[in-house]
């Protein structure tokens, strides 16, 4: 039987502490914030907003319809005939108008088919929740972008809040 | 003075007792590299028509109204079933202490993991939309919803998550002081691996000491865990409104069968390995022979699990129970349920009674039929019932499995024999601390019996 | 709902009211062959007497709306539950399609996406907007056109007034030509269905496995002239 | 860290050695005999272990914590169907049983892992050259002076042995 010489015994590693920390930083960063997709125009909103232009003003149906609505080419060139007809993304748009094309608008808030789900934005409006409750203030944007990620988690919480009901078949039919 | 100095060969094992037990892990032959890739092949067939038959739709199936479950089902039971050979077993011996369990243990727990891990894929393959199968773990999330707690889905989602890390962790335990063993006689990847593995198990008597103290409460309570989930798993059915699923027998039953089968499993895995890997001096006639004897019991408990439900059945002449119940006994499920019965029953029941007819061959093929035939049984208790009319309304549905059902069964019987390949590769597959050193036994040759002061 | 049986020739215009309103798909002769087809409401035939001298009952069958429904209890995700008007409502949605629902449904009124339905050409184009088109894998069965429902609620809601009794008629109703079935709300006392769901010749299907169905079928009455579900004819308890 | 280390056959008197290198003001916890199979109780006697209450109380903190977590849960998003009751005691016991198991287990597996210094992330020296019938008295020392003293009992034990 033997004896063996003094070793010395390598400390404690710490690279599944580091591991272990770097999975849950990257558990933690989950909430990606999605971008804004790339318009044909860089239609501003603030622009609009701040000469006084209201929301309905444009997105006309938001009161009376599921969706809130787009204007038309036309509607945009009635204006601007004669308004900042040198700015070049008005130049665009009045080409488009010329050329009788609509403006091909990127959508910004969309549900997956899968989720089932519709979006009313008359009964909100009724309800007379404002706009930039989900919109956010867009007097400070340009072309809109996903303000607020639309979970279910986030509508619950809101429609809690407001005593609107949490069936599910409300909306998801 | 001896310095330590491991060999440089990839893993070097000193010309002890333990060397046959570490050879399966240390040689790789032709045979088992092309079984590997047979096996893979197999197994992507069927991740491939698992991922066909998710583009496409469960049409794909032979699944029609009103049979909503069937061949999937049938294999999620089969594998948790077969599951209970392992760790239920391995307890109930480890807890009365029967001293022939040491080399069955290992292999026995490792059946339990595996075909847990593979019978619990099966309700996601089963299900409609397969991606969304998270939505069944109760975790707080962005659409503020949970489960729903009174489903029996539900409560297999529990039941099966922790038997899975109960039989796990009752695998891994026992397997740390052979963890540290081929740690200290490996080098490379290996080695590191095994370093990882063990724990920094050391082998103090402290460390001997918690272990066993710990393996012999898990014991006891894995058994509750075990006894529960096949019970829990047959309240799938139970549960149910449908006749012939309505029956408050499933519970016990569906345990008895559970070990039945996974007995049979055991006793084949065991043959299996003893022949590849040449574990003769390990596995013994005598280890065999006692299995059989738990496998003769669990036949004659079948038996009469099955008579009981049929005679109820059958007395109790329920409209809405006859009509699957005459579809097994003479209608169109007579040939499988007589099948089920003859490869349960009438075949087994002579070679495991019968002293001269026990042999390891005749055990190898009571333990196939028996294999089948719960299969069968399986199949009996899900289809039928679903497939005939019940109540009132005039709805049946005669089903026949299509070629991806199928495809994906055999892949899952591919990968339990590749995840036990790879497993009986990477770990001893018998537990050397357990059969090789016996303590005190200094100079023990060969497989010594256990001494006084082993493992409780 | 009530449906009278007395009065219901088996036309089948209810069914085909159903298929049009709820985008129910087409699934095809060879899917038809193999029990493949959905259909939320179905009539189903019984014939009784002899050869020459039979009779046939049809019993429109569809989703019995049942008040301990034993679908719900065994869905694992709560993709069907019980709402506060009563009704038994599928959340597509939330269905991962465990189809555990479907074997619990003593009436089999449960069908199950088994592809992603397409419809033939000219047909998609009157599919409805307001019904969602159902992707595979998830179940489905009558929701009493909870659309309909909705709609009409939202209205009244907006108008600032409780909701009138006839202004909502799931599409079956509405098509029957023989006014066979009869829909209105069970918690108003007054409602025209109150007052008929006391009717003497009510039967409940499978009512022995109490669970509680909101559909019920007026037996029928073999001798001619039997009293029907007529407007005025349901005050005779 | 440093380890020193003796191998000796079963047969000595290990608990002879272990009782020199304390009288040496080696530190009883730095001591340890490492075998590859558990040596007889009547050599290393075990110290009473409280592993049996921790599983019991690991027990019931998994059955109030799933009594909680699963009354929480149905109330929040309550499912009531057919005026039955929203907290149905009966299958709420089947998971609240899973989970007090399951809370049972990984309560002990904690004990054990704390009370056997196991873990992945732990530095244990390995001896290859340990084999079955052997043990290795391993003695970790927290400084060089101390191992030389430690070296030196086992030294003489080893002589001891020898002559």
């Amino acid at each position: 039987m033997d004896e063996s010489p003094i070793r010395r015994i390598q400390p404690t590693r710490w690279k599944y502490a580091l591991a272990a920390a770097v999975l849950a930083a990257l558990g933690v960063y989950s909430r990606v914030r999605p971008a804004a997709p790339d318009q044909p125009v860089a239609f501003a909103h603030s622009v609009h907003l701040k000469a006084g232009v209201k929301c309905a003003g444009c997105h006309r149906d938001a009161a009376s319809s599921p969706q809130a609505g787009l204007p038309g080419v036309k509607e945009c060139a009635l204006c601007h005939a004669k308004i900042r007809t040198e700015s070049p993304a008005v130049r665009q748009v009045l080409a488009y108008a010329r050329r009788g094309e609509e403006i091909p608008w990127q959508r910004v808030y969309s549900f997956p088919a899968s989720a089932y789900v519709r979006f009313r934005h008359d009964m909100h409006v009724r309800g007379g929740i404002a706009c930039s409750t989900c919109h956010g203030d867009l007097r400070q944007a340009g072309t809109a972008r996903v303000w607020k990620p639309f979970n279910m988690g986030v509508c619950l919480t809101c429609h809690r809040e407001h005593g609107a009901g949490t069936e599910c078949e409300q909306c998801h039919y | 003075m001896n310095a330590t100095s491991p060999a440089a060969a990839p893993i070097s094992i000193a010309p002890g007792r333990e060397a046959p037990l570490l050879r399966p892990m240390l040689v790789t032959g032709r045979a088992y590299k092309h079984m590997v890739i047979l096996l893979t092949g197999v197994i992507s067939w069927g991740a491939f028509c698992f991922i066909y038959q998710g583009f496409i739709g469960l049409g794909l199936t032979g699944l029609r109204r009103p049979v909503f479950w069937a061949f999937f089902i049938t294999d999620f039971v089969f594998w948790i079933g077969i599951s209970h050979a392992g760790t239920l077993i391995s307890a109930i011996l480890r807890l009365s202490s029967a001293s022939w369990r040491y080399p069955v243990t290992r292999a026995a727990e490792a059946i339990t993991v595996f075909a847990l891990g593979i019978g619990g894929v099966f309700p996601i393959v089963h299900l409609g939309r397969p991606w969304l199968f998270f939505w069944l773990a109760p975790y707080p999330n962005a659409r503020m919803i949970w489960p729903n707690f009174r489903s029996p889905l539900e409560w297999d989602f529990f039941a099966i998550s922790t038997y899975l890390t109960g039989s796990a962790l009752y695998l891994f335990l026992p397997m740390l002081p052979d963890l540290a063993l081929a740690r200290d006689r490996s080098q490379g990847w290996r080695h590191r691996l095994y370093r990882f593995l063990a724990m920094s198990w050391q082998g103090t008597q402290q460390q001997w000491h918690r272990l066993e103290l710990a393996i012999q409460l898990m014991a006891a309570v894995v058994i509750a865990i075990a006894v529960s989930v096949h019970t829990i798993v047959s309240w799938d059915f139970s549960m149910a409104i449908v006749p012939s699923w309505h029956s408050t027998i499933f519970g016990p039953y569906f345990v008895a069968g559970a070990i039945f089968s996974g007995i049979a499993a055991l006793i084949l895995i065991m043959a299996i390995l003893r022949r590849v890997y040449h574990l003769e001096d390990y596995l013994q006639p005598k280890h065999f022979n006692n299995l059989a004897k738990l496998l003769l019991t669990m036949t004659l408990l079948w038996g009469y699990f099955v008579f009981a439900e049929s005679i109820t059945t059958w007395y109790g002449n329920l409209p809405a129970e006859m009509p699957a119940f005459w579809s097994k006994i003479s209608g169109h499920y007579a040939p499988l349920f007589w099948a089920m019965v003859l490869c349960n029953f009438v075949i087994p029941f002579p070679i495991l009674a019968i002293k001269r007819l026990r042999t390891i061959t005749g055990m190898v093929i009571a333990s196939i039929t028996i294999l089948i035939g719960m299969w069968l049984e399986r199949f009996l208790i899900v289809v039928p019932g679903a497939a005939t009319q019940r109540f009132a309304f005039d709805n049946w549905y005669g089903y026949f499995p299509h070629w991806t059902e199928i495809s994906i069964s055999l892949a899952t019987l591919a990968a339990m024999a590749l995840l036990y390949m790879v497993f009986s590769k990477l770990f001893p597959i018998i537990s050397i601390w357990d059969v090789v050193g016996q303590a005190p036994a200094p100079t023990g040759e060969g497989i010594a019996e256990p001494g006084p002061g082993g493992a409780p | 709902m009530l449906i009278d049986l007395n009065v219901c020739t088996g036309c089948s215009a209810c069914v085909v009211a159903c298929r049009a309103e709820n985008n129910i798909p087409i699934t095809g002769a060879h899917e038809a062959a193999r029990n493949g087809t959905i259909q939320w409401l179905h009539i189903d035939r019984a014939w009784s007497g002899g050869q020459d001298d039979f009779s046939v009952e049809s019993r429109p069958i569809t989703c019995q709306q049942c008040d301990a429904a034993p679908c719900e209890p065994v869905c694992p995700v709560l993709a069907t539950y019980t709402n506060s008007e009563g009704l038994c409502v599928q959340v597509y949605n939330r269905c991962v399609g465990t189809r555990y629902c479907a074997l619990n449904c003593p009436y089999d009124q449960r069908f199950f996406n088994w592809f992603d339905y397409q419809w033939p050409t000219p047909m998609e184009v009157q599919l409805n907007p307001d019904v969602s088109r159902r992707t595979r894998g998830v179940m489905e069965k009558c929701s009493f056109c909870s659309q309909r429902v909705l709609a009409a609620e939202r209205a009244a809601r907006s108008e600032g007034r409780p909701l009138r009794e006839d202004e909502v008629q799931p599409a079956c109703v509405q098509t029957c030509p023989a006014q066979a079935l009869l829909f209105g709300d069970l918690a108003d006392p007054d409602s025209r269905i109150a007052r008929a769901w006391r009717h003497p010749r009510l039967e409940t299907l499978l009512e022995e496995l109490g669970t509680l169905p909101r559909v019920r079928y007026v037996r029928r009455q073999d001798a001619p002239g039997a009293e029907a579900l007529q407007p005025g004819a349901e005050d005779d308890e | 860290m440093i380890e020193v280390s003796l191998r000796l056959s079963w047969d000595h008197d290990l608990a002879g050695v272990v009782k020199r290198l304390e009288a040496g003001g080696v530190p009883s916890r730095e001591v340890n005999v490492l075998s590859r199979v558990p040596l007889p109780e009547s050599v290393f006697p075990a110290n009473p272990s409280r592993m049996s209450l921790i599983g019991v109380i690991g027990a019931l903190l998994g059955f109030s914590v799933a009594v909680a977590f699963l009354v929480a849960v149905t109330v929040s998003y309550g499912l009531r169907t057919g005026g039955m009751p929203l907290i149905a005691p009966l299958p709420l016991g089947v998971i609240t049983y899973e989970m007090t198991l399951l809370a049972s287990i990984l309560a002990m597996l904690v004990t054990l892992f704390v009370r056997a210094r196991l873990g992945p992330w732990r530095r244990v020296p390995e001896h290859p050259e340990l084999d079955y019938g052997e043990v290795i008295i391993s003695v970790t020392c927290a400084d060089l002076a101390q191992a030389q003293r430690a070296r030196e009992i086992l030294a003489g034990v080893a002589a001891g042995r020898a002559a």
